[in-house]
Parts: structure tokens; C-alpha cells; sequence
């Protein structure tokens, strides 16, 4: 166990644990793109890497890039092609698990990125989708990273961008989409997951020095605990050092 | 062979009007044709319909010069700082009328490209299915898959996207309108495909020969190419593969001048409608522009064509 | 990284079934795995389906040699010569119960793939109406576009394809499954992304730092290869671009003796079952080898990834 | 004028004469990639050729290829990419003209490259459409090339694998192929275009030493004479220079 590490990096790490060996997995932007690093570098050597730029890669790349379309991101990769292709190879569902951020999550795990406060007068306009709705729609598992604050995570959000389990039960299966969903929303506090038959998101494993009364009190609804509910183990020293190499001068500290 | 060869000046007087769809750049985060966005902003293009597969900053600014009258994409913002202020500003206040926004994700927006590239009539989807997307931007219909009898399956059908115009950076191009392009590419093949008018902006300008010597390295063919630029870093602060660094310090320098409306003025000032087109640009970037160029060399394996 | 090197005769052994559908090449008229389809008759499998996006005289052969269920293309017989015998034979006989046709064009398979490769439900089309081959294939439909209200605006829909295996021929790969291909790519890529089992047979095997130099030139990712062939030449008698000239004289000679039941099995004897592997069948071309290989140098204009 | 020429050779002639400067053309196998090859080095300097295969040529190959796939027509060309991209255009209406050959061809201009005698018991198995189907969909002009015999220019082809003007008249354009359809048919005695209201094909030209009884007699329909009806000019000094320089080893002779 390692006892130096930034809430971001307990964030990556957690992430980086939810790639398994030998999956393909859509890396987003930023601690994504950090998580997969580590997951290469330690449990999952054998996971490939997919930017919907148009790149897979098997090692990340070297040093610190802003974003996925940079040169070091470019060199090394073992397939370069468009949009089209790698987003095409999702929709297939031929995609492990991708992840995405989000400025707002229901208790469904829906996510918006797009307008809060409705459509026609937004109070904050959000960039948009990019590629996250399809991310949310097509993969088989979706893994969402959050800042947990209240007004974050909240009963209902105000515009679905990225579909997570919609009214909950089967409704996203009845909308048509017969896969995926989310499978981890892992946030500063704690690491929530889909439980029981509404798909309702439930409190999974807890950051150290959180407690349960006071990320519940920072959640929008009426939080869970899932059975079997346990603490997020601390970054292992291989984990802290696989995170020293894809991020030496310590950007995401 | 026609020599397509234009002054950035002359290409958007000439190829791009008041009013036009108009693709720029399509690599999502890098080749964004930066140059060309500033000289639209120049000369004052109104109404344009930006088909945004993420272009990083390029729409945001060209929002905030007033070019905009409607953004047809999937993400507007600046990729490495945050949110786009002066998207914001119009979406968020009394002016928002004036921008009117057809929301897609980057898949349909390919997908859309694709269409329209291929003559394919409407392209069905599944993803977007649950998104809001879907009621936000009415151009998309959901219908019941034909060939599924027994249950309803549902499948999202995307009309085309032909832009009027679409710019790109390209490492290099003939006159004729042949390039190379190298790295990821995004939506721009679909997008140089389905434009009626493509604009190249090339690092360098090479010999036909050069890019005939290796066809399998060329998005489109010469034919659908309107003009080439040749114009050097046109893509800064973006990346260009082999070429440029992203220079990420502009970008976060943008977004924080560009926090107030009286911020982004002084931006524009300094850094688009005072200087000399793009050669001002490039020299008020001064030693900066040098320490962004890539210089090492890490070649692709030799590739023979030879018939004999 | 997994070595998926495999022998030709393991991996057809292991990878294709009976009662598969496979691609064998997709570029039309190059890089057709001849010594594929020639191991597939040594290994006498049966009742396949022959998704053929024209391969040359290929299909007409594992036809002869008993190994085809159904043809799912846009065309069978030898592109230089003319018909393919077996498949006028069997179609013409009483015995044409035994081989089913599913008609297509090439755009129409292309098309079909795509849709598989990328998960698209079905592709709509304007090409093919009018044809019969939308009556003698019942597997198309045709509807009428949803976005076109006031008038009778027909579409044809086209239904996915995703067949079990897929080999190419490459000019090189890696042991892990990368690999470069370069020339016209017929529908490579397509077939390759929407296919479950993908086996390349390479020109030469090269180490993957070779691949990873130029990742533009890979049709698609490692990851969807299954097996990789160590196997020169295993295009023969079609062509391979920049290593192999086409022998034109060897697909009319197939022509010729194939005319006859007789003569194409006395054909096959001498060229597929009576020969020890591809490498039997190489010493079997002995000289004539020599003469197809492709000794000039025309290289690919230079090109740098380097990052920095 | 020139003296000495083969009926192929002046067919293919003819067939350069229909691309126009300047001009998309879909290039087919054998006699259209010399006729492309003489109109580039004559009277359409700018034409540009595409290759179903995935390649796009401004000089045609140099000498002899056996397919469009042939090492010779892949060096120097200006695009090589994949099947659905270069008939994509086609199907976008990018593509002026294309040309194709036939076994059969009907007084509409339909043509059957799939099944004498029908589908479901073939007297002959045709190797089947290939693009030629796609090509006569969706060229702005179709150029069809034919062995002019009774049994092969038919009333009515038994099966229609690539759509001329289908039972005539408006009925192309009902079918949903809202442009395009045969614009002439070279054979080796004339050149036929569609004409009148009905688009039946008429006769257009007549080849050097051929007269309009022989050719009818050779056709399976009242064949009718344009208004206007020529001789077909015997190949120019300059077409027949420009085919020797594609023809080198007088293949085509």
C-alpha cells in the first residue's frame, strides 16, 4: 500500500482497476487516458486503447498529452484511421468498455453534457457530446468518472446526453439498446454501481476517510449502500509507480 | 493539369459566401485550419453553418466574431481548457435566437458525413437511442427496423450532411489539388467526399509525383479539390502529426482572455484582425512558433509501388 | 503481444468450419489468397459460404473442388479469361439445388459489410433499383424513405453481413496481427472490422516497430486478426502490389483446362492436392516464380511521425 | 483519317469520343481502358478515371494490364482507396460516366450480365453484375460496349442486372433512378442512343462499311434510325497515335 497519493490518483487507480486484461476499452480524454496507462502497466497488459479520433494503441504514450489528437499520442499507435472506423467498431459492440465524463449524473446514471437548465433557455450551455453519447449508448460496460457534489449528482438530470439506465429497470433495453450501461461511476468520494432491479446507482466501495452519512448527504438522492459495500483499497506501490510513469511530472496530483 | 493554387485571402473570398455550411477542419483536435478561421473572421463571413466534429476552439472564435448563424455538431468548447465562452454567451443569454444549434454526436456527425459523401439516402443507427439528443435536434427520426418482424427494434435514421465547404490542413499537397494527410483523420475523408468545395491548406506544396508516389496516403481524390493554400503552421495552436506540437498554453491563454466579451475583443485584436493575415500571425508568434516545430524524424517504413 | 503465427495448414484447420462464411481477398482482382483457397480443398471442408466480393478465380475452384454451399457475390468465373466453368456447370445442371446464389453488386456487398463492420442495422441504397437482382435475392427490401413526404421516394435496404472468416493477402504483418497493406483495397477494411475470425497471409512477417512506423497503412487492428500466415507468394496467379506481377497466362490456362469435369480435376491434381503445401505448389511454379516477383523500386514519398 | 483499323479498334475509338474534357469517368475492364486512355491523350486532357477496385487515375497505366488490380494501374495513381468509397461517389452523383459491358441488351438498354433463361433454372450462368449494376444505376451516362448479334440485342433481357430505361418511357425515373440511363451502345456495326419519349434505342451511327438492313437484321427489335443518322467517322491520325501509344503490343487489334 501506498500512502502518498492526490484524491485524483486514488481516482485513476480506481478507474485503471475497472479495465480488465485483454479488453478494448474507448479512452476518453484526460484521467481516462491516465487509468488506461496504469491498467496496461500492471493488471492488464494485454488491453488495447481506442481514441475516437482514429488511433489504437496498445502502449500509451509517452509523457503528458492535452489531448488524444497530440504527437505523442500519434506515434506508436497500431492503427490509424477515422471516426468512423473506431466508433463503428463500438456500435458493433465490439468494445469492452469506455469511459466518460460528465457535468451531471442521475440516479439512473444518465449523463448530461450538453444544457443545463433545458434546451430552449439553458442556464449553462456544455460543450456538447462529442463522443459520449455514443460511448454511453454502444459500450459494453460504460465507466463514468464525476466531481461528487450535490448539484452534480441528482435525482433527474435536466437533458440526457449519454443514455445510462434511463426511467431505470429494463427501459434502456426497451429503447433499444440491448447492451451496456453503466458499470462504474467513479468519483472523489466513492465508487458507485448499478444494484437491484432498477439499475438504481448504489454506493460500492468508499475513498478512504469518506463516510457514508456525508457523501450521501453530497448525492442528490437518497443514496444506497449495496450489499457488501467496502472501502476502495489505496493505490498499490506497483499502482503509484505504473501512475509515476505515465505521469512523471505529477499533472495529475 | 488545372492549377488550383490561391492566396488564403483569395480561397475565402472566393469559395466561401455569407451564409454556407461549412466544415473546418474535421481531425476533432488536431489540423484545425486556424489560419482560415481567422481570415473568415477578416473578412467578416455572416451566417455560416459550422458542421463542428469537434474543431477545437475554431467555432467558439468564430462565434464570438459574430460568423455564426448555426452550429451543426457535436461539441463546442476549447478541448484542452474547458467550456467556449463566447458559445456560452450567446447560448446563455437573451441573444440566443441568433444560433440556432442541430445537436449531434461525433458518430452521427460521421455518420451523417458518410451519407452525404456516398449518396446514401439516411444512415441508421443504433447509438442515440435514449439520448435527448434525439429531441433536441428534430432533423433525426426514429423508426422500427424494417427486418425485424416479430419485436419492435427501434433504429435512429440520420439524414445527410453536404457542406458547402470544407478546409483542412494537409502535410502536403501538389497544385492540382493531390495531398497526403497523415496521422488520425477524424470525419475528414466523409467530410472532403461530401463538400461541394474543399480547401486545402498545405504545409508544404510538393511535385505531383511526390503524392503520386504513394496514392494509398491521399483522403480524396484531386478532382473534388477547389483551391490549395499553401500556408505554413496554419494549423497552430493545434497539432499537425510529423509537423507541429499542439501549443496547449495558447489555448489556455484563449479561453481565459476570452472569459469577458471585452477580453475576446482584445484577443481578436491582437492575434486576428490586427496582423497581416497569416504571415502577421506567424511572425507575432515570433520564436514561439520555432520551439513548437517537430524536429526529430521517425520515418515509415519504405513502401514500394514499383510495377516491375 | 500474443503471437498468432500460425502454419497455413493449422490454420485453416482451426479456424475455418464447415459451413462458414468466408471472404477469400477482397480487392477484387489483387491479393487473392490463392494458397488459402487451395488448402481449403486439401482439407476437402464443405458446404461454405463464398462472400465474394469478386476474388478472381477463386470461388470458381473451391466450387470444382466441392467445398461451396452458397455464393454470397457480385461475381463469379476468371477476370481475364472470361466465365468460370465449374459455376456454370453446377448452375446449369440438375445438380444447381446444391449451390445457392445469393445476388448482390459490388457496391451492394460493400455496402452489406460496411453495415457489419460498423454495427449499422441496414444500409439504404439508390443503386440496384431497377435490377433483378432485388427479385432473385429476397434478402434486400425495398421501402420508401421516411424523410420524403409528398412523394413515393424508393430505397433499397440492404441487411448487415458479418461473416465467420475473412483472409487477405498482405505485404507484411507482425506476429501479433499488425500489419500494412498498401494498392487499391477493394473492401478490405470493410471485411475485415466485420468479420469474426480475420487471417492474414503475409508476404513477409517483419518485427511490430515496422507496423507501428506507419499506422496509417493498417486496415484494421491487431485485435481483430486471428491468425498470422508466413506465406510468399500465396497470392499466385493474382497480383500483389509492388511485390508480385499478375500471371495472366496460368488464370487462361485454368480457364482451358477447367472446361471440362475431367480436366479440372486432372487441374486440381496437378496444382492443389498433388502438391506438398504451398511450398509444393511454389517449387511446383519453380522459375516461373522468379519471374513474377517485382524487382524494380518506386518508394513511397518519406514520412515522419516523430512527435518532437 | 486513318485506313488502317480493326472494328475493336474503332469501337474503341468511338467509346473515347463519348468522354467529354474534363469528364469523371467509371472505367471499366478491357476495351473502356483503352478508349479512356485515347480520349486523355486526344480531345480530354482532364478526364479522370476510377477503378471500382478503389483507384482513381488521371495518365492511364502504361501498357498492357489484364485487370484494373495489375501492378502497372496502381503506380502513379492519384487515390487509391477501397470499393465503397469510389462507388460511393457514383452513388452521390459525382460520376459523369460509366461504362459497362453485357452478354444481353434489351431496346431499353437493360442489360443481363447474370442468367440466360432465367434465375431459378439458368440455360447459361453469367458471371453476375459485379459493379454493373451499380455503374448503370448511378452514372450520369451510361456507355455500354456489346457484340452486335440477334441473340444478344433482345426485346426483352430475361433478367435485368444492371437497369437501362426499364420498360421505357418515365419508368426509370418512377424506379427511383432519378438520372442517368444508357446515353449509347457501341457495338461493332454502329452506335445506338436512346431516343423519342419512349428512350428506345435507336440507331445513331453506322460503322464504315455497314449498312442499316444488315445491322436490323443483326438486331432483336425493329431497329429505327435516328434523325440525323451518320456514318461513324473512321478513327483520326491523332486517335489511332494515341492507341498505339496505349496498345503498344497492338492487343486490341
Amino acid at each position: 500500500m501506498h500512502h502518498d497519493y492526490s484524491t485524483r490518483e486514488l481516482m485513476i487507480v480506481a478507474a485503471a482497476r475497472e479495465i480488465r486484461d485483454g479488453e478494448v476499452v474507448f479512452v476518453g480524454m484526460r484521467l481516462p487516458m491516465a487509468a488506461y496507462g496504469v491498467a496496461r502497466q500492471t493488471h492488464a497488459p494485454n488491453a488495447v486503447g481506442l481514441y475516437e479520433c482514429g488511433l489504437a494503441r496498445h502502449e500509451p504514450a509517452q509523457g503528458m498529452i492535452h489531448t488524444m489528437g497530440d504527437p505523442p499520442n500519434q506515434i506508436g499507435a497500431v492503427w490509424a484511421t477515422g471516426t468512423v472506423a473506431v466508433m463503428g467498431l463500438l456500435q458493433a459492440g465490439r468494445v469492452d468498455a469506455g469511459f466518460i465524463g460528465g457535468a451531471e449524473i442521475d440516479r439512473f446514471g444518465n449523463i448530461n453534457t450538453s444544457y443545463i437548465g433545458g434546451w430552449t433557455k439553458p442556464r449553462v450551455k456544455l460543450p456538447g457530446s462529442g463522443g459520449a453519447a455514443d460511448i454511453a449508448a454502444m459500450s459494453r460496460r460504460l465507466l463514468a468518472i464525476m466531481s461528487h457534489e450535490k448539484h452534480r449528482l441528482v435525482p433527474r438530470v435536466s437533458y440526457v446526453t449519454s443514455a445510462g439506465y434511463l426511467d431505470g429497470g429494463e427501459s434502456r433495453h426497451r429503447a433499444g439498446l440491448t447492451w451496456g450501461g453503466p458499470a462504474a461511476v467513479i468519483t472523489d468520494r466513492c465508487v458507485l454501481r448499478p444494484h437491484g432491479p432498477e439499475n438504481e446507482l448504489h454506493l460500492a466501495s468508499l475513498h478512504p476517510g469518506q463516510d457514508f452519512a456525508e457523501v450521501a448527504a453530497h448525492t442528490g438522492w437518497e443514496l444506497k449502500a449495496m450489499p457488501g459495500m467496502a472501502g476502495t483499497p489505496p493505490p498499490t506501490e506497483a499502482e503509484m509507480a505504473a501512475l509515476r510513469r505515465v505521469d512523471p511530472d505529477g499533472y495529475w496530483r | 493539369m488545372k492549377d488550383k493554387r490561391l492566396s488564403l485571402e483569395q480561397a475565402v473570398a472566393d469559395l466561401i459566401r455569407d451564409g454556407d455550411s461549412i466544415v473546418m477542419g474535421a481531425c476533432l483536435e488536431s489540423d484545425i485550419p486556424f489560419a482560415a478561421t481567422h481570415e473568415i473572421i477578416r473578412q467578416g463571413k455572416r451566417e455560416l453553418e459550422v458542421v463542428a466534429p469537434i474543431s477545437d476552439a475554431s467555432t467558439d472564435m468564430l462565434i464570438g466574431a459574430g460568423c455564426v448563424g448555426a452550429v451543426t455538431g457535436a461539441w463546442v468548447g476549447n478541448v484542452s481548457a474547458g467550456l467556449g465562452h463566447n458559445y456560452r454567451r450567446i447560448m446563455e443569454g437573451a441573444a440566443r435566437g441568433r444560433l440556432r444549434v442541430n445537436d449531434h454526436s461525433n458518430f452521427s456527425l460521421g455518420m451523417a458525413l458518410t451519407a452525404g459523401a456516398y449518396g446514401i439516402p439516411y444512415m441508421p443507427l443504433r447509438s442515440l437511442l435514449g439520448s435527448d439528443i434525439l429531441r433536441s435536434n428534430p432533423a433525426f427520426r426514429v423508426e422500427r427496423n424494417p427486418f425485424v418482424r416479430d419485436q419492435d427494434d427501434p433504429v435512429v435514421l440520420v439524414p445527410p450532411l453536404r457542406p458547402d465547404v470544407a478546409v483542412f490542413c494537409v502535410q502536403r499537397a501538389d497544385p492540382g489539388g493531390g495531398c497526403h494527410h497523415w496521422g488520425s483523420e477524424g470525419v475528414m475523408r466523409e467530410a472532403g467526399l461530401a463538400a461541394e468545395r474543399v480547401i486545402l491548406l498545405a504545409e508544404e506544396i510538393v511535385a505531383p509525383e511526390v503524392i503520386a508516389s504513394d496514392p494509398n496516403r491521399v483522403p480524396f481524390p484531386p478532382f473534388r479539390v477547389a483551391a490549395v493554400v499553401e500556408a505554413t503552421a496554419a494549423c497552430h495552436p493545434s497539432p499537425m502529426t510529423g509537423v507541429w506540437r499542439r501549443d496547449t498554453a495558447f489555448f489556455n491563454a484563449y479561453h481565459d482572455r476570452s472569459r469577458t466579451p471585452e477580453g475576446f475583443q482584445e484577443w481578436l485584436e491582437e492575434w486576428v484582425l490586427g496582423v497581416n493575415g497569416h504571415a502577421g500571425y506567424r511572425a507575432r508568434l515570433d520564436e514561439r512558433i520555432d520551439s513548437l516545430r517537430i524536429r526529430g524524424k521517425a520515418l515509415a517504413a519504405p513502401t514500394n509501388y514499383a510495377a516491375e
